[in-house]
């Protein structure tokens, strides 16, 4: 047990975690102590994985513009988006891009050496600056590198934050289990911010890396701070069949066909207008229409798919701008897509709900911010546009880092923290959990969870399958009370990081189905069979779920609407 | 990782082993060992040849036929390193490695691969043909 | 010194090598083995040689390039152990003094030899 | 097909020396060796110890050697290795933390010493206006570079790796990306690392680096173009490269595009319904 001062800690060494770090070091010239808290190594983030690239309007000349860039986010969310926060969101992205081109990031270039874009699903203009198929790959690692110039951020590489410590809803910092001793230290704080990502582990068939289990957000629901509309969980239309592994929505962009058994472009039925390219829900939603229409390829594993057919773009094109997705499906699949069409079906992808922030990423607790996916702001309200979220992790890596080193600036001496909320969780963890001889095995806890997720709050949900997920995932609480940690040792013990992963994940599932229980409408990517219409009159607000030990209580806000009115939704 | 291309597929196959600039690293080492310790002993030896008697003495223990598989595991070894060690002059100063390239799976490497094998097989094949030579010699000779 | 530059001399050297190696080589191995054999060895021929210049001067660019060689290649492998800075440095210095003091001695051996 | 798998275990808590434990366990066609782990992980054995995360081959965490190679797990397909004994052990030429986790830290130190970001001298790139330019050529040349995942294999293939202090052939594999970068401007400050005695000149070219890059990087192209520019720029051959200008503005347009103008406003300022709440 040791305490260790840091001026700001960051919880999360993804996009945001790593621009917000940056940001910090640059903002304060080098003099604030910076912290990186990440339970994986630093440049094993889930951010690696995005594909497809990142929007900003850069050119102005050709017809593209911040309003209209507003209008497609604004509309792509449903409505449910707070658009100051948009407004806000998409005049600081044109900056950011550049900025990361200055930093070396190595976006696609057209031939006179310019930034090329890329069209995307729900834009109405090319707008995605992007880097082959592996656009967050190369804004990671570029981000990383960066982050190298500074001295003065210490990067705790596989700490396991198990809880944030507040006082008189004031942050004080954080409680994290080393892996490598096994030991649970404290950090001392002035100012934190979490940028954790997303949750979408809970679901089975999902694009989602093995360590994105939502636990910034499960550990700030359990200190009472409140997760805003966590019934959104975004389907991406094409994750490859069998494993997941995503398959951008680039491919699409640059002139790929979703085909069903018929061979029959089935999206003209749907969007008429923009086609494969609408918007993800709206895709995710006729793909799975397909699936149980039966003009869906059956599988005998139930992982019926349709075919994403971009063998018409031409050799070159493929292995210059969709390398990554050639890669996988021929390694994983044994399909090369310059000759056949890739196997793909709706797979969970994105949590647009998340820590309740205000439009500048700080969360109800003084000297606390949340920026990524882990946070809410709500730009993306009930359905992210593609490219967006790379853009949010910039946007508000930059704001957060730069308001928490302001305020952690201003704050002259590190006020103390609660000793003995610190020694209850080292009890907690060490004692209990770790203690555990029960006889369950975690892990199958968490397929069945997965499985239910899966099944009953997918992208069609009714009434009855999320009440009964929800009585499920109580029954699963219970049974996770008694399970058994097999492994004793201190030293990298997986196991029981496995196993707060799970306490985490069993939360947040609940959160999930029971914010979607409660909203009686369709919007977005919450899609109720017994309520297909939207319903701005008593659900143009945000959900808030906050932590009872009996399960969550569910409040609401309004939505900040500052341009547009909501009207009818269609592409 | 090796890879069998059909026109539709691509499959690929796992190494078993490593390549063989690996092994010929190696080599390159032990003979570069085996040189060094043979040339500061032939620089001794033979920096001894003003001395009439001495001279004499040193020729017939070092000059009798059980001397001469010495002689040859030289020449072997001076040809294998000579030839291996040309290559390296050559990769190092940026020849036949190929360019930086737009990577295609399943990703072969070009600083290893064709232009790479084709010269190194090239120059071990004259060192070998050189070695036989030698070896023919010697054979000559013992005989 | 900058690495670079010991290895822009070593590449001088490995030309050297490439040149008069195979003089020394096959001048010598066709003594040895050709028909010449029974006298190459022989005090006379060896103090003959000795005094040919040519020779001896393709002789001495080639002790000093295997010398250098030899020595820089064989710095290289001990600084490869896991070892301390400090005796990183021994060995370096130790590998020079090493290569200077066999040169020198052959250099002088080479010079009595044509004086004999 | 049964499959066993003999697994490298060492916790230092409790073991005085590594040993090898066998599971047997039943594979499909296409079931890679991080699925096969965590099946023994979830199912036999939760105590082993493994990195993972993405599963799709980019986070670069599940290094190891499979049968003696160094390679990616979840990038490896069981059946494709053509045996029924797997030999699973950790990655050489790191310390050994538990099972099949090694310590990175050297090797991301080391990263740090080259300078892995752009230097340049000018205000603009901390105050973007535009972006730079960059031509296909000068993209296409660090292209392959850019794309290593920092996933180690290289390290613990490379032959020379048991110097501890040699950067390695990702690092200088980064630090050839960086000083070849068009916009790059800080040659002569990464010079004194990559030219030093554990710099650049300790690769042999043994090539196993390449052979093991699970992501086409080819470091042993990238160390042998570093020797190659640094002789050259020596020797007085090659002029160092100055950084690249920022894009003009874009006055001709190129593309006519039918973009849509958004609707107009329905909702003016001062009509703001809801304040911002906190």
């Amino acid at each position: 047990m040791e305490i260790i001062k840091h001026d700001l800690v960051i919880i999360g060494s993804g996009l945001a975690g790593l621009r917000a770090a940056i940001e910090a070091s640059r903002f304060s010239k080098g003099k604030l102590d910076v912290a990186i808290v990440t339970k994986t190594q630093a440049l094993r983030a889930h951010s690696v994985c995005a594909e497809g690239g990142t929007a900003g309007v850069l050119r102005v000349e050709e017809g593209d513009s911040f309003e209209l860039h507003e209008w497609d986010t604004i509309k792509g969310s449903d409505f449910l988006a707070d658009q100051d926060a948009v407004e806000l969101f998409v005049r600081l992205l044109p900056s950011e891009l550049i900025q990361l081109e200055h930093w070396g990031i190595l976006w696609s270039r057209r031939a006179d050496g310019r930034v090329d874009q890329r069209p995307f699903g729900g834009h109405s203009f090319p707008r995605a600056c992007y880097a082959g198929d592996y656009t967050g790959f190369a804004e990671m690692h570029t981000l990383y590198d960066t982050l190298q110039k500074y001295d003065n951020v210490k990067i705790y590489e596989e700490w396991f934050m198990t809880s944030l410590l507040i006082e008189e809803n004031k942050f004080k910092g954080i409680t994290a289990i080393e892996m490598k001793s096994g030991n649970m230290h404290a950090i001392k704080a002035k100012a934190g911010i979490i940028a954790t990502g997303g949750a979408g582990r809970i679901y089975s068939f999902t694009t989602y890396s093995h360590t994105t289990t939502g636990d910034g957000q499960a550990v700030a629901y359990r200190a009472g701070i409140p997760l805003k509309d966590m019934e959104f969980i975004q389907f991406h239309p094409t994750g490859l069949v069998p494993s997941g592994v995503l398959i951008t929505e680039g491919a699409r962009g640059e002139g790929g066909y979703l085909l069903n058994k018929e061979g029959e472009r089935f999206m003209k039925r749907y969007a008429p207008k923009l086609m494969e390219l609408a918007p993800r829900d709206i895709v995710s939603r006729s793909i799975m229409t397909e699936i149980i229409e039966g003009r869906g390829f059956k599988r005998p594993d139930g992982l019926d798919y349709v075919h994403l057919d971009i063998s018409h773009l031409g050799r070159e094109k493929i292995l210059e701008r969709l390398m990554s997705i050639r890669e996988y499906s021929i390694r994983l699949n044994g399909i090369d897509p310059i000759y056949e069409p890739i196997p793909v079906r709706p797979a969970a992808h994105y949590t647009m709900g998340g820590i309740h922030t205000d439009t500048y990423g700080a969360t109800p607790i003084q000297g606390l911010w949340a920026a990524g996916e882990v946070a809410c702001v709500s730009i993306h309200g009930a359905n992210r546009l593609g490219t967006n979220s790379t853009a949010e992790c910039l946007v508000y890596g930059t704001l957060t880092g730069r308001a928490a080193t302001q305020y952690a600036l201003s704050q002259s001496s590190y006020s103390n923290v609660p000793l003995d909320s610190i020694q209850m969780e080292e009890k907690r963890v060490f004692d209990e959990v770790l203690g555990k001889e029960g006889g369950e095995n975690p892990f199958e806890i968490k397929e069945e969870l997965r499985n239910l997720m899966d099944k009953k709050v997918g992208i069609f949900r009714t009434e009855s399958d999320l009440k009964e997920a929800a009585k499920e995932i109580r029954n699963l609480k219970k049974r996770f009370k008694n399970i058994k940690v097999v492994d004793k040792s201190r030293v990298y013990n997986t196991n029981i990081i496995g196993v707060l992963e799970i306490e985490n994940m069993l939360d947040l599932a609940e959160v999930i189905a029971y914010s979607a229980l409660a909203r009686t409408e369709s919007r977005g990517a919450h899609y109720r069979i017994d309520y297909p219409q939207r319903d701005d009159k008593n659900w143009l607000k945000h959900t808030l779920a906050y932590y009872t030990p009996e399960g969550p209580k569910l409040d609401y806000i309004p939505v900040r609407i500052i341009k547009w009115l909501p009207v009818e939704r269609k592409y | 990782m090796s890879i069998t291309e059909t026109k539709k597929h691509a499959v690929a196959s796992y190494p078993k082993r490593y390549n063989l600039e690996r092994y010929m690293f190696f080599i390159q080492r032990a003979t570069g060992i085996f040189l060094v310790s043979y040339f500061y002993i032939h620089i001794f030896i033979y920096n001894q040849r003003i001395d009439a008697a001495l001279w004499a003495s040193i020729k017939t223990a070092f000059g009798n036929p059980t001397m001469y598989p010495m002689s040859f595991i030289f020449v072997t070894a001076i040809m294998i390193h000579g030839a291996n060690g040309l290559r390296l002059i050559l990769t190092q100063l940026g020849f036949f490695i190929g360019k930086p390239k737009l990577p295609v799976y399943p990703y072969p490497p070009s600083s290893i691969g064709k232009a790479e094998r084709v010269i190194l097989f090239i120059l071990i094949s004259v060192a070998i043909i050189l070695i036989i030579v030698a070896l023919g010699e010697f054979l000559f000779f013992i005989r | 010194m900058r690495e670079s530059t010991l290895w822009i001399i070593e590449l001088v050297t490995l030309i050297i090598m490439i040149i008069t190696l195979p003089i020394h080589l096959i001048n010598f191995s066709s003594l040895i083995i050709g028909p010449g054999y029974a006298t190459a060895m022989s005090y006379e021929e060896v103090i003959a040689r000795a005094k040919n210049l040519p020779y001896v001067i393709s002789s001495i660019l080639l002790l000093g390039a295997i010398i250098y060689h030899s020595m820089y290649r064989v710095r290289f492998m001990v600084s490869e152990l896991p070892l301390s800075k400090k005796f990183e440095r021994l060995i370096s210095l130790m590998c020079l003094i090493v290569g200077i003091i066999a040169f020198l001695y052959s250099f002088y051996m080479t010079i009595v030899a044509i004086l004999v | 097909m049964e499959v066993v798998f003999k697994i490298h275990r060492f916790d230092p808590s409790k073991d005085v020396s590594p040993y090898y434990k066998q599971y047997k366990i039943t594979i499909d066609k296409g079931t890679t060796v991080l699925e096969a782990l965590l099946y023994i992980k979830e199912r036999l054995d939760n105590s082993l110890a493994i990195r993972y995360s993405c599963r799709m081959g980019i986070c670069g965490s599940c290094g190891m050697r499979i049968n003696g190679i160094p390679m990616l797990a979840c990038k490896t397909q069981v059946s494709m290795l053509k045996s029924n004994i797997i030999l699973i052990e950790p990655l050489s030429n790191n310390p050994i933390i538990k099972d099949l986790v090694t310590n990175f830290s050297n090797l991301f130190a080391k990263h740090k010493m080259i300078k892995p970001y752009i230097i340049r001298k000018d205000s603009e790139l901390d105050n973007p206006t535009r972006e730079y330019l960059q031509k296909p050529n000068e993209f296409f040349n660090i292209l392959q570079f850019a794309l290593c995942i920092k996933c180690g294999l290289c390290w613990s293939a490379c032959p020379i790796s048991s110097d501890n202090r040699y950067l390695g052939p990702f690092v200088l594999a980064q630090a050839y990306r960086y000083i070849s970068d068009s916009r790059d401007d800080g040659y002569n400050e990464r010079f004194d690392i990559i030219d030093s005695p554990h710099g650049c000149w300790r690769c042999h070219f043994a090539g196993s680096c390449s052979q093991v890059c699970p992501r086409g990087v080819d470091p042993a192209l990238a160390i042998q173009l570093l020797k190659k520019s640094i002789t050259t720029t020596k020797l007085g051959l090659k002029k160092i490269k100055t950084a690249a200008p920022v894009a003009p503005p874009l006055t001709e347009v190129t593309r006519k595009l039918d973009v849509p103008q958004p609707p107009p406003r329905t909702v003016f300022k001062n009509q703001r319904d809801s304040t911002n709440e906190r």
